[in-house]
């Protein structure tokens, strides 16, 4: 089987870049560039640079000993919380501004989610002095106050995203309507793997750093380069696809994609998109989506803005499709309960997206001799609010 | 012959096309509309089928589709609206809309269908033209669909070119790099872009759209291609106020073309 | 000159263990056992392994350029943000919870002001599972919320302090008290380099990682192992002992100890403990703290709850008397200018206490071929809600 | 003779030491409380200077010295008012506090302050043994000033015989792991630990202290020892209600021993 994208941009049968004339200059112009600046020497030193010294690469890979020793399995946890700004998300931003640098965009726009994909290009966007305008469903700018204030105190223009469900899938559509208003200085940072061809595979390979990391490391601390299993959350998939990387190919490597069921997938309020989803189109990737019979987009409902997505990038459709990686499903009361059992027993406050992948430890079975890695994708200090309110309501 | 060759073979400047939402303001609004335009003189319409995602649409075209939505607007009443009166109405009629509904009515079952409602053309702003060279070219053929596809501002010149070979029916010229409905005027750049068009002479007439709002901007952009599309601008006046939709309609058309 | 600390635990005339009665023997205990055991085999590679793992250590040394630019000097950052829980309160209470665990104590207490000391020892608790109860003065529990939050979610207790000023020195007063009353089962983290020998030592052992690590990426980046200057905040001291350490015998390195003036130093409303200070005990230290003539300890204000302290470490109040630390003093403006102008030019947004010191380059001229390390203690996100408030009021 | 030693010379046991803090309820209290005391059957008192961080110190003192400090006490304006009624008082007084305001006015100017004031020893918590014999042992010699020093249920066996060689008047026996004030009864533990220390047979008379707060747990205390301190349930009995601070005084002193 073969996991790498074709050159047409497609991943078996999901992918592709399905955009409108309007953006065609653009994503062309990507995705005739984008190997080849990755591949130059300048952007290699640059990206490893930065991803040492200012991101704090590599990040650790942490085997947890009180959760290994409540699952009764050897659990690592690869630490992308400790990156610079929080999450994983700073992987991609930092190459696609050097990327944007390198293609000589001067202004850069972003969606954000959970509001870390926002923090991560308003940083990189600081950092080389580029203007920054991030979308934000008015929803999440709600219930992730945090990261507002962040990316406002970092100097990006926070746009709030009032159409449809407020969230996620809406501030891309803002995103990429500016794009297409704004074609010629701007680059659009996309934070998952998700948007038209180059971008699933771009941004996959910015995150595989974090699977690359893991292979040594996995190698000095259990003397075998591959794990058992590897688990992850999935919003578009980037944190899982960075995590997955180098071992899609070694099929014995179990890869667990952990999506988020809302208050249960047959609530009707559920971002469970591998079971409630089916083939169409979003955001310029054929892959899978929660829509109607009718094909309207259906607005996706999880307690985690970076969870709340109607779609997963085409590689995720294509690894669940062809049963190369299993999908859990974790409801928002599961998540928060494992942010709780994470905090109390390893110190660690994870993001509540990041929780859900915590979550399916509860559901897998795993042997005591097994080696699996959790991809702590991100803090929990967005979360804060919420853990508080759902979980100590009384403090 | 389709009838949007026809249109074309026939009026060769001043074409003034019309995009407005299916479904809004009112669900069954759909023929009302089609009736007044032919009366009042359009020569195309291009109806729009309300997406809940429409990334190339402006805020206006946006939210007339949501309500249309609301209204319960679906591919198969609209399409049994078009049929229902199809035979009242000559002008062309093309169908606007986002190629996922397409895909999960079936693109094959939509064609059939589109063509049996009286439909003559399609516009589909996220369909690539090489997926649809690849995938749907044939399909269009077999049921006689035309196709318009967009070029803009940043369209290479090479580019243009295939597109004018592959579209059938018209090209579409985004009159800037926008979504729809936002701009007002147009500058010289957009006017030096139509004349570029203009004098690469392709095979398939032009119509220009995107930010053509009133008497003034549909003129400009006659002057450099076989007509333009309103779309924002009609659907904001016919949602504006409580008279009677027709005398609204009838109030914007002869706002932008006197009745002689 | 010799910094080290004597025998009898003082730097100079400062120092030293002014206790009660009731403490003498946990402190003896310390005291007798801390080097013991901080050398032992045992606890060298338990500390390591979490200051590598866990922690995320070395903290990467990064070489700002656009600061660098703008000052016309060779600016170097010391990340201790990217440390795990945020700042570098945690090198001190990983090593403190494995001594801690040595002594076969089964409860911690601790004071915090800004809060990172007590997530970071909160954090340590839940990763050990340990009882965990912090102080923290009323004051500081409204204007650190954030922190308040992630030390419950943790499982910590957090118990207010009303009296006095209601902020640090309170709430290590009712830590103090705390201790008393419970003198056999439980430990006392404390948070910086102050309070009775042997904690200033020990704490100061603990935080030498950050001068340890900049000795070998100094002399990989520039060519030699030692700075010209380096910059840290001093709340306690605890940041600015740790990234002094290895330099405080080489007398060619600028020592700059940057101080809270506060709304300014001669307003009454200030920290500036070198300037308004005079020799007196503090927290069972011999020291430099903020008194009135008749004995009574100031109650002393910064707008950032780390150096909101009457006092100074006893090691640095030896380096100010014996000049061989500068002291610079910053105040709330100038410090929420530097952390805008950090945001806006780095990508980072600095603790307020870090702040400070960023501050203190508009203070202090450098030559363009200097190298100077500026030690980024911690991040800014718990200061967000007042970052917000002072610098953007209108967003 | 120091008033400390005569007292422990010509009484053996039940000595009743109370402690207050000095300037509470108000600034001028300081005397009255002085002579009622003594008129009500206090062997000793003990004047607790306040400070602003007494660390070794519960709520009740701890408050009642914030409330001291700002009817404006001072180490000067508390040894002007012992030295104002020294003569009506006969009893030997102690001054309690914190090394650090010893410090500010100099450890020779304040033990000779304390002396011409009439005070006869100190108790100074946070003075560690090493520092006073190495600093301050001559200059307390000098101006005849005794200091007690304290030992706890941790305090080694060693160390408490180098208390007693270092202490001068009495021994200061900690009576639990507590800071002043916390605790009510005396449990079975602390009995124990009083037998211990009796039965060290020290050179130096003991007090017990902290929690020692009625009739019964004072006389539980002296049967393991020469007497006992009352502290923070005195203050908190003063600071009660309205009535005229002597009867409160006299109130409460005898509830812990009844005129005879
Ligand atoms: C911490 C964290 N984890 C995971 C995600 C989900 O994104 P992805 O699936 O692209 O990793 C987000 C999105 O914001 C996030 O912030
Ligand atoms: C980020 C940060 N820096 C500095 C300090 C001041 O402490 P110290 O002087 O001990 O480094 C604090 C205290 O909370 C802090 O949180």
């Amino acid at each position: 089987m073969n996991f790498e994208v074709d050159n047409r941009g497609f991943y078996g049968e999901f992918g592709g870049a399905f955009i409108p004339e309007m953006l065609h200059a653009n994503i062309e112009e990507l995705r005739s560039q984008y190997l080849l600046i990755m591949e130059s020497a300048d952007f290699k030193s640059k990206f490893q640079a930065l991803l040492r010294d200012y991101v704090g690469r590599p990040s650790p890979l942490y085997l947890a000993e009180r959760l290994s020793e409540h699952y009764r399995t050897n659990i690592y946890l690869k630490r992308e919380d400790l990156n610079h700004t929080g999450a994983h998300k700073i992987n991609n931003t930092i190459g696609q501004i050097l990327l944007a640098q390198a293609l000589g965009k001067t202004r850069i726009i972003a969606e954000t989610g959970a509001g870390q994909h926002g923090v991560a290009t308003a940083t990189v966007c600081a950092l080389m002095g580029l203007e920054c305008i991030v979308y934000m469903g008015a929803i999440d700018i709600e219930r992730q106050a945090p990261n507002v204030a962040r990316m406002k105190m970092l100097g990006a223009k926070v746009v709030p995203a009032h159409s449809g469900s407020k969230t996620l899938k809406d501030a891309t559509n803002e995103a990429i309507r500016d794009w297409i208003g704004n074609p010629v200085e701007t680059h659009y940072i996309i934070g998952s793997v998700v948007g038209p061809h180059p971008y699933p595979d771009m941004v996959a390979r910015f995150q595989s750093v974090i699977s690359l990391e893991m292979t040594s490391q996995l190698m000095e601390k259990t003397g075998s380069s591959n794990p058992n299993a590897i688990v992850a959350c999935v919003g578009g998939g980037s944190n899982a696809a960075g995590a997955f990387y180098h071992y899609l190919d070694a099929t014995d490597v179990r890869l667990i994609a952990v999506e988020a069921a809302g208050r249960g997938i047959d609530t009707g309020e559920s971002a469970a998109t591998s079971v409630l989803g089916s083939k169409g189109i979003i955001h310029g990737s054929r892959t899978l989506l929660m829509q109607t019979e009718d094909g309207q987009i259906i607005e996706p409902y999880s307690i985690s803005a970076g969870l709340d997505y109607p779609g997963i990038g085409p590689l995720h459709a294509h690894l669940i499709e062809t049963k190369r990686a299993e999908a859990i499903h974790i409801t928002d009361q599961e998540a928060l309960q494992s942010a709780l059992q994470v905090a109390r027993m390893e110190g660690i406050i994870p993001a509540l997206e990041t929780a859900h992948a915590f979550a399916a430890l509860n559901k897998v079975k795993f042997k005591a001799s097994d080696n699996v890695v959790v991809c702590l994708s991100g803090r929990g200090d967005k979360d804060l609010n919420t853990y508080i309110k759902k979980l100590l309501p009384n403090e | 012959m389709n009838r949007i060759d026809a249109l074309f073979q026939q009026k060769k400047k001043e074409i003034l096309s019309i995009y407005f939402t299916a479904g809004y303001p009112k669900l069954e609004d759909t023929c009302t509309i089609l009736r007044t335009l032919q009366a009042a003189g359009a020569d195309l319409v291009e109806v729009g089928m309300p997406y809940s995602d429409p990334m190339a649409d402006g805020p206006t075209i946006q939210e007339s589709g949501s309500v249309a939505i609301k209204n319960g607007m679906t591919v198969a009443t609209l399409f049994a609206q078009i049929r229902s009166c199809r035979a009242e109405v000559e002008m062309p009629i093309i169908v606007m809309g986002y190629l996922n509904q397409m895909m999960q009515f079936g693109m094959e079952a939509f064609l059939r269908s589109a063509k049996e409602a009286g439909v003559d053309g399609l516009i589909v702003p996220d369909l690539p033209a090489d997926v649809f060279e690849q995938e749907y070219r044939d399909l269009f053929n077999t049921y006689g669909i035309h196709l318009s596809f967009l070029i803009t501002p940043q369209t290479s010149e090479a580019r243009i070119r295939h597109i004018d070979s592959i579209s059938t029916g018209f090209i579409y010229v985004v009159s800037d790099a926008s979504i729809t409905g936002a701009k007002a005027g147009i500058s010289e750049a957009q006017i030096a872009y139509f004349k570029r068009i203009e004098e690469m002479e392709l095979g398939k007439p032009r119509l220009i759209g995107f930010g053509i709002s009133n008497a003034a901007t549909f003129h400009t952009a006659c002057q450099h291609s076989q007509g333009a599309i309103i779309g924002s601008a009609f659907i904001k006046s016919i949602g504006a106020d409580e008279r009677d939709l027709a005398a609204r309609i009838t109030q914007f058309m002869d706002g932008i073309r006197p009745p002689v």
